[in-house]
């Protein structure tokens, strides 16, 4: 166990060093940051001087060395817009960006959890061919354009709820969460339910996928001819073999929401780290765009990690050693 | 021993195979050494012209890699392959190319071996137009027909794709292909195994006429002892990457010597017999970490000390070659 | 089996496809978008995007059904006065055209790595298959969008941006279709004659894994079309002058407050309706190729 | 009610596949007694696992039991509701399937699924249950059986896992154990352990055992009397020793010769059945047996016959049998 936690940790490590080198890489041979932060009627003396301060001049390798070295630190930069460190930015909109995140995967696994489950399991009642094409639909969608259906519906239309913003905060363990507040809570439902929609039609073929596919195997059989009930076959023995690569899938796709919420984020006008760069992108605020791709495969690394870790726990196949 | 000499098609001598397992970073950092399947480990037999030699064994015993070794679809570890006088243990491909023409190969998966996407005329020819063993598409053709005709289709079959046809019916037409350029040597890998009982029967005396009419040899790869013992000259029995016992087929049917060939025949389901003998205990052990002393001795009924810490070599014994102590020099 | 006469229209395939209203509906929904982008302009009432015959009177209008409808503009106009059904004829075209050259290049690319280090194995197939490992590891929208970003909009560089991303996706499922393939005997069969590995690779083992590449290809056009779609959405795809569906669904937000609901509704329907339709093949023939799941 | 612990009569299991119906089991008839062991032999093709399914009532769509009748114990089984087959799988009637690799949970202990069938059809204890699946697992052969409880499938060979399956299949002491191929995934000295170890334990748990399988000399070896099927239905049945020196039907014959020999005289060519075994989409009318047969004649090309007996418990269906139950040629003994 420890062995594999230490091979993980390494390629955690590969990983995210292959990342950093990429993001450098790519952001060194495109725009130039001095252009960014010079006002427009620098001379080239000014331009220049700029660039040696900022380290530009020298080759390339000594600036990945100095990025890394600032990148380990946490170093992440100073936004040009912001004139604050980048890493400080993100940190504050992070709380919001995993609030809606987190009802987003509330949201799908509790549909997507019975109906995909019902409709694998009666594959053929016209409830399940409803849900297999609503699913269908699903993954259909703009999710931005169901946003905006939603907001022009629901907040235009009907005044029902808030079309944009956070609404009141309320602190837990001194962070800010809206989903405390009555108010707060009201802004987080139209954003988690245009988030949670792609992956809720994607989990719920998957999972109905899965458990047809399992429930042809032979043990299947072989624990009906045990005189197993049907509830007992498909609860005990079904259920969980189908389970098992669902938690992959399940892994990507809470990478993939974090990656969707910056749509959601600019639709809703959500406080979050998405709309952080998406309006970082549209401003060139290099840094901001920087630390966030760093913090994002971060995460995503980690919670790699962590379906490998509850993969083997659920899995006795899979042998750590 | 039978076979040396100028008559012998094919010599293989102390042929080995393995396959190393790919290793991790950490292992790499770590230095583990890397696991190894010991897949065949010093083989050494020879096939006569026109002569079955058949290699039997169980699952894993490395009888299948011998033979894919032997046609140089794996690249052999160490040893010597002796072809029709031609040492081609180390032939690129290029210089085995016309090599190839003469030794062929029938398969046991007659689902999987033929290509799904190829017309049964298409098949058969390819070898011969690769090979320009004909003149021509034309040439090509009528040798592919009369090719069908002898394994037993009609012409109009040839336009058909395989799934059209029953495992028996494609493993004739596997037979057709092999026999395409005309070889001298077919490798026969348990060509009979995925076969019901009844088309068996057609298959090997398919094999058995076309080796009297064409005078070919075959090295034969079964699990099946009874089926051996119809088509063989001469065997040689296989476990664990080891050959145990080799020698004619009277000899090895009439009297067993090695105990795993005693417990192997004694195992083999028969319609003559009552009752099994005692059934062999225990599986076969792994591949990757060999026993030091003889490979059988962790299931052998008549184990002794010796044979734990000394692997046996294989002596000639009452006209034919036996790897065990029971026989060493006395 | 026997050897009954096989023609298409006898075959279970197609047997299975008329009688799928799903597949039959998604026939019809990707022929009505086909024959939309490549005959459409000869009757759309107005290039778009030719300036000059934009008129600002005719700003603003609604749907023709709606009070105020004008029978030019059947569903409406923006606020530069723009027809929207012709401006979605032409949006189609560019979200039509981007999906696919995406797929068509990423399925080149992809396959050909994924059959090289498929068939070959060793050092470049592992290097190969944990470049793809950590590129599945983020999700492909946000890799595409880190690019843009970087690169800058254009269409040029929106088909590369989600080449990239999308080739791993068939790079992967050809070397495992590869994996399973090379093992048959009939490979075996085909090194025995003496064919190099290139044949080989590509008259005996190519036409085996077609089945699969074939359903991932369909589904990814409408996958790719959506990607398109989010990323023009966000102001880093297709440029203001060749506007796709999503750019237009965008513009059309800008307005939606005062009122013009229509010209960002009427666009993100027709992404709706072009992916469903998509997909709706891409489930059939997913269904039909793997038995497994029917 | 009767002498025999099951009855089969008129047994008919249908598929509807696109290209046609497949009467898979077309009117199979046989009995077992009590602890007798029976095999149901034939090729691929023949019908003999749909038959073995069908007696459980494991027929999925597009299958379906057209007709006919499965008397257990004086009980027809087709008749039962899902629910009282369900307490008759495992307790009355189990099964051992062909691959032990797959018929196995992966997630669930082999504790946990030998003791599923203790739960399930007996008054055990937890603690009890725990005790005779120690037990069983020592019955079937399995070293250390305590400390094997908490393993998973994976972590034993197959020849292993099928001495689980078996231990599954005895637990609840059923009268009746269908096996079907139980030893076809299996190298030939695991076999010969397997088979060995089914005889040894069937004799003791008393129950009735069929044998499905493809491998006639398996048969001659372990059972008590055959029933050769071909192209689902049952052409001939007897004692295993007499029909396996005397057959009646061409077929039998035809496969008895056709088997290669361990010792004995050994000819130059075996003897074989020409042609194959005809689709089930479109059998030839009459026998199905006829266009492979040297005896058929005009009547057996148009007209099926039916099961009769031909001398003291032996049947066969056909209109020619080979006289006098043909000693079966190249059967040295």
């Amino acid at each position: 166990m420890l062995k594999y936690l230490l091979k993980r940790l390494v390629q955690m490590i590969v990983v995210l060093f292959t990342v950093s080198v990429i993001v450098f890489l790519v952001m060194s041979f495109t725009g130039d940051p001095v252009l960014m932060i010079v006002p427009p009627t620098a001379t080239d003396a000014q331009i220049a001087e700029a660039r040696t301060a900022l380290g530009l001049d020298r080759p390339l390798w000594v600036q990945y060395g100095v990025f890394l070295q600032n990148l380990i630190r946490g170093d992440l930069g100073v936004s040009y817009i912001f004139k604050r460190p980048a890493l400080t930015l993100i940190v504050e909109r992070m709380p919001a960006t995993l609030e809606l995140v987190f009802f987003s995967v509330l949201l799908s696994l509790a549909v997507a959890l019975p109906c995909g489950v019902y409709a694998g399991a009666r594959p053929n009642s016209p409830f399940s061919r409803a849900v297999m094409g609503g699913s269908l639909l699903g993954i259909s969608l703009p999710s931005f354009w169901v946003g905006i259906l939603l907001i022009f519906y629901f907040a235009v239309e009907k005044g029902l709820l808030p079309s944009s913003g956070r609404g009141a905060t309320a602190p837990l363990f001194g962070i800010p969460f809206a989903f405390l507040t009555w108010d707060g809570f009201r802004h987080i439902v139209l954003p988690a339910v245009t988030l949670a929609l792609g992956t809720l039609a994607m989990l719920i073929r998957l999972i109905r996928a899965q458990i047809m596919e399992v429930m042809r195997q032979d043990f299947i059989r072989f624990a009906r001819a045990k005189g197993v009930s049907w509830r007992s076959l498909f609860f005990s023995h079904a259920l969980k073999n189908a389970l098992v690569p669902v938690v992959t899938v399940f892994g990507m796709q809470i990478g993939s929401l974090i990656a969707f919420a910056t749509v959601t984020e600019t639709i809703f006008a959500w406080p979050g780290m998405g709309k952080l760069l998406v309006d970082s992108i549209n401003t060139a605020d290099r840094p901001v765009i920087v630390a966030y791709l760093m913090i994002v495969a971060a995460m995503f690394v980690l919670i790699n990690f962590i379906v490998d870790i509850v993969y083997t726990l659920i899995d006795p196949r899979i042998d750590l050693r | 021993m039978a076979g040396s000499g100028r008559n012998a098609l094919l010599e293989v001598t102390d042929l080995v195979q393995s396959f190393s397992q790919p290793r991790g970073i950490l292992d790499r950092l770590a230095g583990r050494p890397v696991k190894t399947v010991h897949a065949v480990n010093g083989v050494s037999f020879d096939i006569l012209r026109g002569e079955v030699f058949s290699l039997v064994g169980e699952s894993g015993c490395g009888k299948s890699t011998t033979a894919r070794t032997v046609v140089r679809l794996l690249e052999p570890k160490a040893g010597r392959i002796v072809f029709d006088g031609e040492d081609i243990t180390a032939y690129s491909p290029s210089r085995m190319m016309p090599v190839r023409k003469k030794m062929q190969m029938i398969f046991q998966d007659p689902y999987a071996s033929l290509n799904p996407r190829q017309r049964i005329k298409d098949i058969i020819m390819e070898p011969m137009l690769f090979h320009r063993t004909v003149s021509g598409k034309e040439e090509a053709e009528s040798r592919m027909l009369s090719l069908l005709d002898i394994v037993g289709f009609r012409p109009e079959q040839a336009d058909r794709y395989p799934h059209q046809f029953s495992g028996g019916q494609r493993q004739r037409i596997g037979i057709a292909r092999a026999l395409a350029t005309n070889p001298s040597f077919i490798v026969a890998d348990e060509p009979v195994s995925a076969l019901d009982v009844s088309i068996q029967a057609q298959v090997l005396n398919l094999m058995m006429d076309l080796r009297d009419e064409f005078g070919l040899s075959y090295l034969f790869i079964a699990h099946d002892l009874s089926v051996v013992r119809h088509v063989t000259e001469r065997l040689g029995i296989m476990y664990l990457g080891f050959i145990v016992e080799k020698g004619d087929r009277d000899s090895i049917f009439g009297r067993p010597l090695h105990p795993y060939t005693e417990a192997l025949l004694a195992a083999a389901p028969t319609l003559d017999r009552e009752k099994a003998a005692a059934p062999l205990q225990g599986d076969v052990p792994s591949p990757i970490t060999l026993p030091p002393g003889c490979p059988f001795a962790g299931r052998c009924p008549r184990k002794m000390e010796v044979c734990d810490a000394r692997r046996p070599s294989l002596l000639p014994v009452e006209g034919r070659m036996v790897a065990c102590h029971l026989y060493g020099e006395e | 089996m026997s050897a009954k006469k096989e023609g298409f229209f006898k075959s279970e395939f197609f047997h299975n496809f008329v009688r799928s209203p799903g597949a039959l509906a998604g026939l019809f929904i990707v022929t009505f978008f086909l024959v939309l982008v490549t005959a459409g302009p000869l009757f759309t009432p107005q290039n778009p995007y030719d300036i000059g015959s934009l008129d600002l009177m005719d700003a603003f209008k609604p749907p023709v059904w709606m009070e105020g409808g004008d029978p030019a503009f059947v569903l409406g106009t923006d606020d530069q006065g723009r027809d929207l059904l012709s401006a979605m004829v032409y949006g189609s075209r560019i979200s039509l055209f981007i999906g696919l050259s995406v797929v068509v290049l990423s399925c080149v690319l992809g396959t050909f790595l994924g059959l090289v280090a498929g068939y070959f194995g060793g050092r470049l197939d592992s290097l190969l298959m944990r470049v793809v490992d950590i590129q599945l590891s983020f999700p492909a929208m946000l890799v595409a969008l880190f690019i843009m970003a970087a690169f800058g909009r254009g269409l040029g560089k929106l088909v590369t941006a989600l080449t990239i991303v999308g080739w791993v996706l068939y790079a992967r499922t050809v070397r495992g279709s590869v994996l399973v393939e090379k093992k048959k005997e009939y490979v075996d069969a085909a090194r025995l004659i003496g064919l190099s590995p290139f044949p080989i690779i590509l008259r005996h083992v190519l036409p085996n894994i077609l089945t699969p590449l074939i359903v991932i290809a369909t589904i990814h056009v409408g996958t790719v079309i959506l990607t398109e779609a989010t990323l023009s959405y966000l102001g880093v795809g297709v440029p203001v002058t060749r506007p796709s569906l999503g750019l237009l669904v965008k513009n059309g937000y800008d307005v939606l407050f005062s009122g013009l609901w229509w010209s960002s509704v009427f666009p993100g329907m027709f992404i709706m309706l072009l992916v469903f339709g998509i997909n709706l093949l891409g489930d059939f023939l997913r269904d039909e190729f793997n038995p497994r799941l029917k | 009610m009767s002498e025999y612990l099951l009855e089969v009569r008129n047994l008919q299991t249908r598929f509807e596949l696109f290209r046609g119906t497949v009467k898979a089991v077309d009117g199979v008839d046989f009995t077992l007694r009590e602890g007798e062991i029976l095999g149901l032999v034939g090729e691929s093709g023949g019908g003999k696992s749909v038959t073995g399914f069908s007696l459980l009532g494991l027929i999925d769509p597009p299958g379906r039991i057209a007709a006919g009748e499965v008397i257990f114990r004086g009980e027809n089984l087709l008749e039962k509701s899902e629910e009282e087959m369900r307490r008759i799988r495992g307790k009355e009637i189990s099964m051992i399937f062909q691959d032990p690799m797959t018929s196995l949970n992966p997630l669930h202990s082999i504790g946990r699924q030998i003791g599923e069938m203790l739960a399930l059809h007996t008054p055990l204890s937890p603690a009890d249950r725990r005790k005779r699946s120690i037990e069983l697992l020592r019955e079937v052969g399995i070293p250390n059986p305590e400390d094997r409880l908490e393993n998973y499938p994976h972590q034993f060979s197959g020849g292993m896992r099928q001495r689980v399956v078996i231990a599954i299949a005895l637990a609840a002491n059923p009268k009746l154990i269908i096996a079907d191929e139980p030893t076809t995934a299996l190298d030939v000295t695991v076999q010969a352990q397997i088979l060995a170890l089914m005889e040894n334990l069937v004799k003791r748990f008393g129950s009735a055992l069929i044998l499905i399988t493809h491998d006639l000399a398996v048969v001659s070896e372990m059972t008590h009397r055959v029933a050769v099927m071909y192209c689902g239905r049952v052409v001939e049945e007897g004692p295993t020793r007499e029909l396996v020196r005397h057959p009646f039907h061409p077929y039998t014959k035809g496969l008895l010769e056709s088997i290669p020999r361990l010792s004995g005289e050994r000819s130059r060519r075996l003897p074989q059945i020409p042609g194959m075994v005809p689709s089930l989409f479109d059998l030839p009318p009459g026998c199905s047996f006829a266009p492979r047969c040297g005896y058929a004649t005009d009547l057996c090309r148009k007209e099926a016959p039916s099961m009769r007996s031909v001398a003291p418990g032996r049947t066969v269906s056909c209109h020619n049998p080979v006289q006098g139950g043909e000693e079966a040629e190249g059967h040295g003994r």
